[in-house]
C-alpha cells in the first residue's frame, strides 16, 4: 500500500514557507542569471568604457585602476567587453536552444504519443543524428549557411531538436500509460488536446532540465566556433571570440582570456544550478 | 434492498482481447508464429440498469482489461460490446463521445489517476467543458455542486492533487466522473490502494451515490470482502474467462465452481478463532501466453479429471441468474455428495 | 665541428602533394627546393643567381635561347647520374601547356636541345627577361625521367601520384617517410654534389622532422620545451616575445609578402551600386586608414609600411615613401568629392579564424567608422571565399600576397595586367598598364624594363583596386642550437647548409 | 540467455541509419559553396585550370550521377581517393582512424577513472563539502572551452612542468599513450563531469533502493554491497549515457586534435570540409557512423550484460 | 512504557523507547515514538496500523536500517546485546544470520541485475562456512523448502523472470538461508493475491515451526493478523496505542482506533450498507495533533484527549491500550464479534 499523502491546506504562509524551501541550488542559479540578465540588458550602466573603442595608449594594459581587468590588443577595455558580452552570450545561449527546444518538444510529444512506426522511423533519424559528432555537423552547416550566430541557431536547432525530442518521447510514452492519460480518453478528449494538455506537462520536467544545460553548452559552443572564427563576428564582445583573441597572449597578457573565462564559468554554473534545483524541485513536486 | 433489474444497459457478448507481443528476431527467424497474452476469452455478461457488478479475480485474469474494453480504451479483438443495443466498435463522432461521457471509469491508482499540474478546478471546467454539460457561467457553481457530492471542502477546487490524501483524491477521481452525468461507472480497483479506514469512506460514498443517482455500476476487485459487501451480483473472473457468476449471497454461501471456493478459502476471516494450516490452492496463475486446455482451472483444481483436460466448460445455470463454468455440475451443491477439497500443508 | 643531427620543425600545415610541376600551393613549394634542385639556384636575399645543377649560363644575344652547363658528376639521390636528358624532360615536362598551375612562369619556353652530355639549350617561343629567374623556380626542379616514366599510370598526372609516393630526388635531401598531415621525414641526400663552406659535403643535417602543429601556441610551447628546434609563422604578437628568450633566435626573414585589401571596383554588384568603383572613394579609404596603427596592433610593430603594391624585397620594386599615408583630413575632402553618401554599407570577407584578419578587420572597422562609413566584416572559409573572389561578387577582402619567382612579372600580371585574373577579380582595368606589361615580358633592356615597371607601379599605386597595408618578414622561431638555415624572401625554406650545435 | 539476436538486431538497425547518413553527406557536402578545385588552389586558380580540375574529378557531373558512383564505390569497398590529399581516402582513414580510437577511448577510460570514483564519493557525502568541491570542479572543468582547457594543461602540464611531451603522436605504442595523454585528459574532463553528475545522482537513487537495504539486512560489508549491488545498477543509465556521448566526445577531438597537434580523423574531417574533399568527407563520415555505431552497439551489449532485462 | 505480556519467559527480542525521527523540509518528524515492545521465542508478533504508521520505519530501525539524515535512540535488547549501539562489524553478523527480514516489495528488494542464486549465496557466504558447492546445495534446499519448483534452473534466473509470488518465496528463502532466529517480516503478502497470501502465510507458518523462529509480522490487513498472529500490536502515528493477544484484542478493542480499524473491514451479512468508517485521514507526520494523535478522528474524544497524551498501560491481563476512554471503548463492543 501506499503512503497517504498528508492534507495540506495552502494557506499564504504555507506558500511563502515553500518558497523558502526552494532548493538552495535553485535559489543560487536564479541568482546568477540574474545578475547576468541585468548585465546583459543594461550593460552600458555598468561598463566603464565603450566596449569597441580602441585606446592605442593602452594596448594590452594589465588590470590597473583605469582597466580593472585590464585592455586587450586593441586596447579596448576588458571588463567593459565581459560586460557587454552578457547580452550577445545569453543570446546565443537562448537562440541557439530555443527553436531546438521548441520543435524537439513537440515532435518527442507527437511521436512519444504516436508510437508504432512514427516512433520506428523517429528512432532512425535519432541514431543517425547522434552518431555523427555534432560539433562536425554543425560546422558544416555553418560553412554551408556561412558564418555567422544566425546560421549558427540554424544549424544548432537543426541537430539540436532531435535531443530534445527523444527526451520528451520517452517520458511521454511512460505518461501515456499512466491512468489521467487514459481518464483523458475516456471523458471523450481528443488526442490533441490530451497529448498537450494533459501529457507534455508533465513530460517536459527532463527537457526543461537538459535545456538548462543545453544553454550553458551552447555558450561554449559559441566559443568553439567563435575560436574557429564561426561563432560572433567583429567587433561584437563575445567570451568565446574574447578567449580566442586571448590566445596568443596567454603568457604576456593573460587577462584578456582570463576574465570571459570567468564569466563563462559563472554562467554556465549558474545554468547548471538551475537546472539541478529545477530537478530537484520538479522532482519532490511530484 | 430492491434491485431494478429490469432493462439492460450493457452487455459483453463473447469478448476476447488478445495482446500481441512485439516478435523478437529469433522467433521471426525461427518462423515461429506471433506470441499474443490471451487477455480475454470470450467473456459473456449482461448488466442491468442501477445494479452493481462485482468482478473478482487475481492478478492478470483480465479484470483491468475487460473494465477497458467496456469504456471502450480499448477494442476486443473478437466479440462484442453492445450499449443501448448498439456495438460500441461502430459508434463514430457524437455518437462515440457520447458513449464517453455515459460509461465513466475510475481508476484504481490515485496518484497517476490525476494530472498533477491541473488544479480540481481545471479537471472538472474541462470535462463540463469540452463535453458541454453546463455554460460557462454555470460551471463554477456545477463545481461546487460536484466537490459537495463527494464531500470534498470548497476550498478544495483550487488546490492539486498532490495536496490531496490518497482517499481525496479518489473522490476528485469520482466527481470527475461524475460530472459528465454518466449512466454507467466503472471502478476498477477503486479502492484497494486505499488505508483500511479510507477504503470504508469511500465504498460509503459509492454506495450512496449509488442509490441517489441510480447509477449502474461495475466494481472490479480482487478484495473478495469488498466486492461481497458492495455488488448486486458478483462474476469472478480467471485467466480471461468468467468461470461463476450470479447474485452476491448465492455465489458466496454456495460457490458451484471450485475456483470460487479455493478463493474464498484462501481469504483469511476476520475470526481469530478460526485458523487452518491447509493451503487453499496449490500453484500459480498459469501463463495467459498459453493457455491450458480444457478448463483454465485444470492445473490447480483439485477436482479435475479427465473431461476437464479435453474440454472447455461453459457457464451453465446453477439457480436464478446464476451459472458456472464446471464440468461437476453438482460442484458445492450438497457437501456430502462432494469430495472435500483435498487440502495440504506445504513443505 | 660535428654537424649531423635530426632537426624538428614546426609546421602549420602540411604538405600535399611533393611534386614540382603538379602541385597546388605554397605548402608543396616552401619545402620543394629541399627536394629537387633547379639548374639555378637563387641567393639568399632570393634575389640573385647562382649555379646549381649547373654551374654556368648564357642568354644569346637575341634573347631566344639560352645555353647551360651542366655540374660534373651530380647525382640524384638513388645514386644514378642527372643526364642532360632528364633536365630536358624536366624542364619540357614544365613548359607543357595544361600541366600543372604554373606553366605561366615558363610558358616562353618553346623546346629544350641537348649538345652532348653536358650543354643544353632552352629554346623560347619569345625573349623572356625572366627566363632565369624561372629557372631557380621549383616547377623546373630536376626529376629522374626514367623513373618517373616508369612509375604506374597511364597519365602524367597518374604518373606524378606514383612517382611522389617513393619519390628519388636531385636535392640536397630526399623523402625518407611521409605520414600525411602528421609529419614528414626527410633523410639527407648522400649523393648530394654541394660542399659547405669547410669543404665538407651537404648537406649537415642527418635529416629533417617537420611535423604538423597547427595551433601556433602549441607550436612555439613545442619549441620552447626543446621538443622542436624551428617553428614557422610565429604568431607576430608574440615575437617580441620569443626575442627574450634565452633559447630561442626568433629570426625576421625578409619576405616578399604583403598584406592588402581588395577592393572590387565594379560598378554594381549584386544588382546594387558599388561605391567601390569610385575612384576617390576608394582614394578616401586609403587616406583614412592608419597604417602605422595597424602595424602596431596587428603586426606588434614588426610590419612596414608599403611603399608599393609589391613588397621591397620584390626586383624592380619601386617607390621610397609609404602609400596613403594616414589623413584623416584629406579622406574626408576625398570622401565629400567623391560624392559617395555617409552612411554607406561595406563588406569585408575574412578567412574565418584567422586572427591577423580579424584583427585588420575590426581595425579598419573603427578607421571607417570616421568617414562615415559602415563596415561589415564577414568571416567565411577560403573555399567559400575564393568562390565569390573568382566569381568576383565580392566587395571587399582582404589578401596577402608572396612571390614565387624572383621577378616583378608574376604580382603584376595578377594585380596589375587585367587579362590574366581581371586584377585580382577587381575588374580594374588600365590600358597603359596592360600595353606596359605586355611590353616588359619580352623588353630585354634591363633598364628599360625597370622604367615600364616603375610606371606600372605609379599608376597603381595611384588609382589601383586594393588598399596597402603593410608587408612582413617571415617569423621563424629557432633554437639557439641552429645555424645557418634561411627562408628566403618568396618563402622557401632552405635547409642546405643548416646545422646544429650540440 | 543469448545476446546473439538482440546484437544480430542492432546491426540489421544500422544499415538504414547509415544510408540515410551518407545520403545526408553526399548532399551537405555538396550544398558548400566553393568548389575542390578553388579550395586547393586558391586565389591564384585561373578559370581554366579550375575547370579542367573539376572535369578531371568528374564533379561536372549531375549530382544524382554522382551519387550512384559514389555508391557504386561504397558497395565495392572503395571509398575514391582524397582530391587535397592525393591519396585513396580507404588508406588515410586507415592511417588517421586509429589515432582517433585512441585518443577517445584514452578519454572514455580516464573519464571513467575520474568520474566512477569521484562520483561514489560525492555520492556517499551527497551535499557534503567534498561533493561540493567535487562538482564544482567539474563544473569548472565542463565550462571551459575544450581549446583553452587544452592550452592549459598544455602549458602547464607539457611545457611548464615537462611531465608530457607537448602535443605531437609518438612512434611505439606506449609513446602514443603518452602522447596522447594530455588531449584524452582535455577530452576527458567534460565527459567526465557529465558521467560523474549522472552516476552520482544514480547512486544516491540506487542507495536509497530497498534491495540496497535489503543487502545490508543480509549482512553484507558495505565494500561488496557498494560494488555488487550499488555500482552495477548505477551504471545501467550511465552507460547509456555514455553511449550516446560518444558523438559528442568525436566532435570534442576535431579541437583537441588541433590544439595537440594530434594527427586524428577529427581534424581532418574539418580540414576536409575546409577543402571541400569531398570523397574524404564521405569516407570520414561513414568511418565515423561505423565506429559511433558500434560503440552503440558495445554499450548496449555492456548494458545488456548490466542489466539482464534489457535483452528480451 | 512496554508490551509486557505476563508470561514468565524472558523474550528473545526487547524494543525499548525506539524513537525514530527524520529531518524533512517540513523540520524534524518523529516517525517512531517510544515504541516498546516484545518478541518471545516462537511467537508471532503483528504489528498493524495505517499507511504511514511507522511499522516499516520500527522494523528498519530495528535492523539499523535508517538512511543518514534518520536517527534513531533507544534500545533493542537482541539476546542482551543492544543493537542501536553496537558497532557496524558486529552487528553483520546478527544481519541475515540471527535476524533476517523480508521486504514488503520483492521486486524492489531484489537486486534486478543479479540472478536469484547468487541473491541466495550472498547470505550464505557471509555468514556460513560453506564452500561454493555446499553453498550451491543448500540454496538448492532453500528453494525446494519454500516451494520453488524446479530450483536448479531457476538458480540462474533473474528476478524479473519471476512471477510475483514466485519472487516472494525467493525473498522468504534468502532471509531463511542462514537460519535466523528472529524474522522481521515487513508486509510480505501485501502484494500478492489472496491464494498466494495463503500459501505464503501457511509456508511461514510452517517455517516457523519448524525452525523455532520468532516472527515480527508486518501487516495492515487484520485478516492476516487474525490468520497468523499470536499477539499484536496496534500502531497510529508512529505510536503503539494497544497491545495482546489476537483473539482478545478482536473481541474486545480498548483503543477506539483499534475499533474503527475492524469496523471498517466489510464483513459477511451486511452487504450494501454502510461501513463503521474512521472520519478523516490520518495525520501527517509534521502536524501531529496535541493530545491524543487520533482525538480529531475519534468518537469518543473528549476534552482531556485533546490536551493530555495518553500513556500506554496495562488495562487488562496482557492487554495494553493507550487511551483515556477504554472503558468506553470496551464498552462500546467490537464490530467484528
Ligand atoms: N497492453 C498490454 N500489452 C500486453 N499485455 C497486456 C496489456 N495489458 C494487459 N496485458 C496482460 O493481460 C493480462 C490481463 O491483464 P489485466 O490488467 O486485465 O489483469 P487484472 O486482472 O486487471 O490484474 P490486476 O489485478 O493485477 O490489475 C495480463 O497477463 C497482462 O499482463
Ligand atoms: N527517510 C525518511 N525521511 C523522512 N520521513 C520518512 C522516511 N522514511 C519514512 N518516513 C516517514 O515515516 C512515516 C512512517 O513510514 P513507514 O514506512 O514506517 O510506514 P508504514 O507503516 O510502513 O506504512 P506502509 O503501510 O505504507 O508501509 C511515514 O510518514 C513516512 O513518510
Ligand atoms: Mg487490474
Ligand atoms: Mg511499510
Ligand atoms: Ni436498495
Amino acid at each position: 500500500m501506499t503512503v497517504a499523502a498528508p492534507t495540506a491546506t495552502t494557506t499564504p504562509r504555507r506558500r511563502r514557507a515553500r518558497l523558502l524551501r526552494l532548493p538552495s541550488t535553485l535559489i543560487a542559479g536564479a541568482i546568477i542569471l540574474l545578475v547576468s540578465l541585468l548585465l546583459a540588458l543594461f550593460p552600458q550602466l555598468i561598463a566603464p568604457y565603450d566596449p569597441t573603442a580602441f585606446d592605442y595608449n593602452a594596448l594590452l594594459a594589465p588590470p590597473s585602476a583605469a582597466h580593472l581587468l585590464g585592455s586587450d590588443s586593441f586596447g579596448r577595455d576588458v571588463l567593459s567587453r565581459v560586460i557587454h558580452a552578457y547580452g550577445l552570450d545569453l543570446q546565443i545561449a537562448v537562440f541557439a536552444t530555443v527553436p531546438a527546444f521548441t520543435v524537439g518538444v513537440i515532435v518527442g510529444a507527437l511521436v512519444g504519443y504516436a508510437g508504432g512506426w512514427v516512433e520506428a522511423v523517429f528512432g532512425r533519424v535519432v541514431d543517425a543524428v547522434i552518431t555523427f559528432p555534432f560539433l562536425v555537423l554543425v560546422i558544416a552547416i555553418v560553412a554551408v549557411l556561412g558564418p555567422g550566430l544566425t546560421n549558427m541557431y540554424i544549424a544548432v536547432g537543426v541537430v539540436g531538436w532531435v535531443f530534445y525530442a527523444r527526451l520528451v518521447a520517452a517520458e511521454v510514452k511512460v505518461q501515456k500509460r499512466l491512468d489521467y492519460a487514459d481518464a483523458g480518453r475516456v471523458m471523450g478528449y481528443r488526442p490533441l488536446r490530451i497529448i498537450f494538455r494533459h501529457l507534455l506537462p508533465n513530460s517536459i520536467t527532463p527537457a526543461i532540465v537538459y535545456w538548462m544545460t543545453d544553454m550553458a553548452l551552447a555558450i561554449l559552443l559559441g566559443s568553439s566556433l567563435g575560436y574557429l572564427g564561426l561563432g560572433a563576428q567583429p567587433p561584437a564582445s563575445e567570451w568565446g571570440v574574447q578567449i580566442a583573441d586571448g590566445k596568443n597572449f596567454m603568457n604576456t597578457a593573460w587577462w584578456i582570456s582570463v576574465f570571459p573565462g570567468v564569466a563563462i564559468v559563472i554562467t554556465g554554473l549558474g545554468f547548471s544550478l538551475l537546472g539541478d534545483g529545477l530537478a530537484e524541485l520538479l522532482r519532490t513536486r511530484k | 434492498m430492491m434491485i431494478p433489474m429490469n432493462d439492460t444497459v450493457i452487455s459483453a457478448e463473447e469478448v476476447s482481447k488478445q495482446f500481441t507481443l512485439p516478435q523478437t528476431m529469433s522467433r521471426r527467424l525461427r518462423g515461429a508464429p506471433q506470441l499474443a497474452v490471451n487477455a480475454l476469452n470470450g467473456v459473456n455478461f449482461t448488466l442491468k440498469r442501477g445494479e452493481t457488478l462485482g468482478i473478482v479475480g487475481e492478478s492478470g485474469c483480465g479484470k483491468s482489461t475487460l473494465a477497458r474494453v467496456l469504456v471502450g480504451l480499448l477494442d476486443c479483438t473478437e466479440g462484442k460490446v453492445m450499449f443501448e443495443g448498439n456495438d460500441i466498435a461502430y459508434l463514430r463522432g457524437n455518437a462515440r463521445r457520447s458513449y464517453n461521457r455515459r460509461v465513466q471509469m475510475i481508476f484504481q491508482d490515485p496518484y497517476s489517476s490525476l494530472n498533477p499540474r491541473m488544479t480540481v478546478r481545471q479537471v472538472l471546467t474541462e470535462a463540463l467543458h469540452v463535453h458541454r454539460m453546463r455554460p460557462r457561467a454555470e460551471i463554477p457553481g456545477r463545481i461546487a455542486e460536484l466537490l459537495d457530492l463527494v464531500r470534498l471542502p470548497d476550498d478544495a477546487a483550487d488546490r492539486y492533487p498532490h495536496e490531496f490524501s490518497g482517499g481525496q483524491r479518489q473522490r476528485i477521481g469520482i466527481a470527475r466522473a461524475l460530472a459528465v452525468e454518466p449512466d454507467v461507472l466503472v471502478a476498477d480497483e477503486l479502492v484497494s490502494a486505499l488505508d483500511v479506514s479510507v477504503q470504508a469512506q469511500v465504498v460509503n460514498l459509492l454506495l450512496q451515490l449509488q442509490e441517489k443517482l441510480h447509477l449502474t455500476v461495475v466494481f472490479v476487485a480482487h478484495d473478495l470482502r469488498l466486492v461481497r459487501h458492495i455488488s448486486h451480483r458478483v462474476a469472478v473472473m480467471y485467466l480471461g474467462s468468467i468461470l461463476e457468476i450470479g447474485p452476491t449471497e448465492a455465489l458466496f454461501s454456495t460457490p458451484r465452481q471450485p475456483y470460487t471456493r479455493a478463493l474464498l478459502d484462501a481469504a483469511p476471516e476476520l475470526d481469530p478463532t478460526h485458523r487452518t494450516t491447509s493451503v487453499a490452492a496449490r500453484g500459480e496463475l498459469p501463463s495467459p501466453i498459453n493457455l491450458p486446455v480444457g478448463c483454465p482451472f485444470n492445473t490447480r483444481c483439485p477436482f479435475a479429471f479427465d473431461r476437464c483436460f479435453v474440454e472447455r466448460p461453459l457457464l451453465t445455470e446453477r439457480g436464478p441468474m446464476h451459472r458456472a463454468a464446471c464440468h461437476l455440475t453438482d460442484f458445492g451443491l450438497a457437501p456430502a455428495a462432494v469430495p472435500p477439497m483435498q487440502t495440504e500443508a506445504v513443505s | 665541428v660535428d654537424r649531423g643531427g635530426t632537426l624538428a620543425y614546426g609546421r602549420y600545415a602540411d604538405s600535399l602533394f611533393l611534386e614540382p610541376v603538379l602541385n597546388d600551393g605554397n605548402v608543396d613549394i616552401w619545402v620543394l627546393s629541399n627536394l629537387y634542385d633547379t639548374l639555378i639556384l637563387p641567393t639568399d636575399d632570393g634575389q640573385g643567381l647562382r649555379p646549381g645543377l649547373a654551374t654556368d649560363w648564357k642568354v644569346s644575344e637575341d634573347g631566344l635561347s639560352v645555353t647551360l652547363t651542366l655540374r660534373d658528376g651530380i647525382k640524384f639521390s638513388d645514386g644514378s647520374p642527372i643526364t642532360v636528358d632528364d633536365v630536358k624532360w624536366s624542364l619540357e615536362r614544365a613548359a607543357k601547356p595544361d600541366n600543372g598551375i604554373w606553366q605561366f612562369l615558363v610558358q616562353s619556353i618553346d623546346h629544350v636541345e641537348t649538345e652532348g652530355d653536358k650543354t643544353v639549350v632552352i629554346k623560347l617561343k619569345k625573349t623572356d627577361p625572366a627566363i632565369l629567374s624561372a629557372l631557380t623556380v621549383f616547377n623546373t626542379g630536376i626529376m629522374p625521367k626514367k623513373l618517373f616514366e616508369a612509375a604506374a599510370g597511364a597519365t602524367d598526372a597518374e604518373k606524378a601520384k606514383a612517382f611522389a609516393e617513393h619519390p628519388v630526388s636531385s636535392g640536397p635531401f630526399m623523402l625518407q617517410s611521409w605520414q600525411k598531415g602528421a609529419d614528414m621525414k626527410l633523410a639527407k641526400n648522400p649523393y648530394y654534389w654541394d660542399k659547405g663552406e669547410d669543404g665538407q659535403p651537404l648537406p649537415y643535417l642527418d635529416g629533417i622532422d617537420f611535423q604538423v602543429i597547427p595551433d601556433d601556441a602549441t607550436r612555439i610551447l613545442k619549441l620552447q620545451s626543446g621538443e622542436l628546434q624551428g617553428a614557422e609563422f610565429i604568431p607576430y604578437a608574440r615575437v617580441s616575445e620569443l626575442k627574450n628568450d634565452d633559447n630561442i633566435n626568433m629570426e625576421l626573414f625578409p619576405s616578399t609578402r604583403v598584406e592588402y585589401v581588395t577592393l572590387n571596383v565594379r560598378p554594381q554588384l549584386n544588382g546594387k551600386d558599388n561605391p567601390l568603383s569610385n575612384e576617390k572613394f576608394r582614394q578616401a579609404l586609403n587616406y583614412a586608414t592608419n597604417k602605422r596603427a595597424i602595424i602596431q596592433i596587428v603586426t606588434h610593430g614588426v610590419g612596414t609600411e608599403m611603399t608599393s603594391f609589391m613588397s621591397k624585397a620584390t626586383p624592380l620594386h619601386a617607390g621610397d615613401t609609404p602609400l596613403y599615408p594616414y589623413d584623416i583630413a584629406k579622406a574626408k575632402q576625398l570622401m565629400s568629392e567623391s560624392g559617395v553618401p555617409a552612411g554607406s554599407e561595406l563588406t569585408l570577407l575574412t578567412l574565418a579564424g584567422n586572427q591577423d584578419e580579424v584583427g585588420i578587420a575590426t581595425a579598419l572597422q573603427q578607421m571607417w567608422q570616421a568617414l562615415g562609413v559602415k563596415l561589415n566584416i564577414q568571416q567565411v572559409d577560403n573555399a567559400s571565399r575564393t568562390e565569390q573572389y573568382r566569381a568576383g561578387t565580392f566587395q571587399m577582402r582582404l589578401a596577402a600576397w608572396t612571390d614565387d619567382i624572383a621577378d616583378p612579372n608574376e604580382i603584376t600580371s595578377y594585380f596589375a595586367y587585367s587579362p590574366t585574373i581581371d586584377a585580382i577579380h577587381t575588374s580594374w582595368k588600365n590600358d597603359e598598364v596592360n600595353k606596359l606589361f605586355e611590353q616588359s615580358q619580352s623588353e630585354t633592356d634591363p633598364e628599360k624594363r625597370r622604367e615600364e615597371y616603375a610606371r606600372i607601379q605609379e599608376i597603381f599605386n595611384s588609382t589601383g583596386p586594393i588598399v596597402p597595408l603593410y608587408e612582413t618578414p617571415y617569423p621563424v622561431a629557432l633554437s639557439k642550437k641552429v645555424h645557418d638555415f634561411v627562408q628566403i624572401p618568396l618563402g622557401n625554406n632552405i635547409f642546405r647548409s643548416t646545422w646544429m650545435s650540440k | 540467455m543469448s545476446l546473439l539476436p538482440y546484437i544480430f538486431r542492432r546491426i540489421l538497425q544500422l544499415i538504414p541509419t547509415l544510408v540515410f547518413i551518407l545520403v545526408v553527406v553526399f548532399v551537405l557536402v555538396r550544398l558548400l559553396p566553393g568548389d575542390p578545385a578553388s579550395a586547393l588552389i586558391g586565389d591564384r586558380a585561373l578559370d581554366a585550370d579550375v575547370q579542367r580540375i573539376n572535369h578531371e574529378l568528374g564533379l561536372d557531373q549531375p549530382l544524382p550521377v554522382q551519387f550512384l558512383y559514389f555508391l557504386k564505390q561504397v558497395a565495392t569497398g572503395d571509398l575514391g581517393n582524397s582530391l587535397s590529399l592525393k591519396a585513396p581516402v580507404i588508406d588515410i582513414v586507415a592511417q588517421r582512424l586509429p589515432v582517433t580510437i585512441l585518443l577517445t577511448t584514452m578519454a572514455a577510460v580516464i573519464a571513467l577513472l575520474f568520474a566512477v570514483p569521484l562520483a561514489f564519493l560525492a555520492a556517499l557525502r551527497q551535499d557534503g563539502v567534498v561533493d561540493t568541491v567535487i562538482r564544482g570542479v567539474f563544473q569548472v572543468g565542463l565550462s571551459m572551452p575544450v581549446f583553452y582547457l587544452g592550452l592549459v594543461l598544455l602549458t602547464v602540464l607539457a611545457a611548464g612542468l615537462h611531465w608530457f611531451p607537448v602535443g605531437g603522436y609518438g612512434e611505439t605504442f606506449p609513446d602514443r599513450v603518452y602522447h596522447l595523454f594530455l588531449p584524452a585528459l582535455t577530452l576527458a574532463l567534460s565527459l567526465a563531469a557529465v558521467l560523474m553528475r549522472n552516476l552520482r545522482s544514480a547512486i544516491i537513487g540506487v542507495l536509497g533502493a530497498e534491495y540496497v537495504d535489503f543487502a545490508r539486512a543480509k549482512g553484507l560489508k558495505s565494500r561488496l554491497i557498494l560494488i555488487r549491488h550499488v555500482l552495477r545498477n548505477a551504471l545501467i543509465s550511465t552507460v547509456t549515457l555514455f553511449g550516446l556521448s560518444v558523438g559528442t566526445l568525436l566532435g570534442g577531438a576535431v579541437i583537441t586534435e588541433t590544439v595537440f597537434a594530434v594527427p586524428g580523423a577529427g581534424r581532418l574531417m574539418i580540414d576536409s570540409i575546409y577543402g571541400r574533399d569531398y570523397p574524404m568527407v564521405q569516407g570520414l563520415t561513414l568511418a565515423l557512423a561505423v565506429l559511433v555505431s558500434l560503440t552503440f552497439l558495445l554499450t548496449d551489449i555492456v548494458q545488456a550484460w548490466l542489466d539482464p532485462r534489457v535483452a528480451r | 512504557m512496554s508490551a509486557l505480556p505476563s508470561q514468565a519467559l524472558t523474550p528473545a527480542l526487547s524494543v525499548r523507547d525506539l524513537t525514530t525521527t527524520f529531518v524533512t523540509s517540513a523540520g524534524r518528524v518523529t516517525a517512531v515514538d517510544n515504541v516498546g515492545f516484545d518478541v518471545f521465542p516462537g511467537e508471532v508478533l503483528g504489528l498493524v496500523g495505517e499507511s504511514g504508521s511507522g511499522k516499516s520505519v520500527t522494523l528498519r530501525s530495528i535492523m539499523r536500517l535508517i538512511h543518514a539524515p534518520g536517527v534513531v535512540g533507544g534500545s533493542v535488547l537482541w539476546q542482551g546485546r543492544d543493537l542501536v549501539t553496537m558497532p557496524e562489524r558486529e552487528l553483520r553478523r546478527i544481519r541475515g544470520a540471527e535476524i533476517a527480514m523480508i521486504f514488503q516489495e520483492p521486486m524492489t528488494a531484489l537486486n534486478p541485475v543479479l540472478p536469484v542464486g547468487l541473491q541466495i549465496e550472498e547470505n550464505l557466504k557471509a555468514h556460513t562456512p560453506l564452500d561454493r558447492a555446499g553453498r550451491t546445495k543448500r540454496a538448492l534446499e532453500l528453494m525446494d523448502l519454500v516451494g520453488i519448483p524446479e530450483a536448479r534452473r531457476r538458480l540462474s534466473d533473474y528476478p524479473h523472470q519471476f512471477s510475483g509470488g514466485m519472487r516472494q518465496r525467493a525473498m522468504i528463502a534468502i532471509s531463511l538461508a542462514s537460519n535466523p532466529k528472529l524474522l522481521l517480516a515487513d508486509e510480505p503478502t501485501t502484494a500478492l493475491d489472496v491464494t498466494i497470501q495463503d500459501q505464503i502465510l501457511k509456508l511461514i507458518l510452517e517455517l516457523k515451526r519448524e525452525l523455532g523462529m520468532s516472527v515480527v509480522f508486518v501487516t495492515h490487513d487484520l485478516g492476516v493478523v487474525a490468520a497468523t498472529c499470536d499477539r499484536m500490536a496496534v500502531m497510529y502515528a508512529g505510536r503503539i496505542v494497544e497491545t495482546g493477544e489476537v483473539a482478545s484484542v478482536f473481541a474486545k478493542p480498548r483503543h477506539a482506533y483499534t475499533r474503527g480499524l475492524l469496523g471498517s473491514v466489510p464483513r459477511s451479512g451486511a452487504e450494501r450498507t454502510m461501513l463503521l468508517s474512521i472520519d478523516g485521514t490520518p495525520p501527517s507526520l509534521a502536524a501531529i495533533p496535541p493530545g491524543c494523535p487520533f482525538n480529531p478522528r475519534c468518537s469518543f474524544a473528549t476534552e482531556v484527549c485533546r490536551t493530555v497524551v495518553p500513556p500506554l498501560d496495562e488495562v487488562s491481563p496482557a492487554r495494553l491500550a493507550a487511551c483515556h476512554h477504554h472503558d468506553r471503548v470496551a464498552a462500546a463492543g467490537s464490530p467484528v464479534a
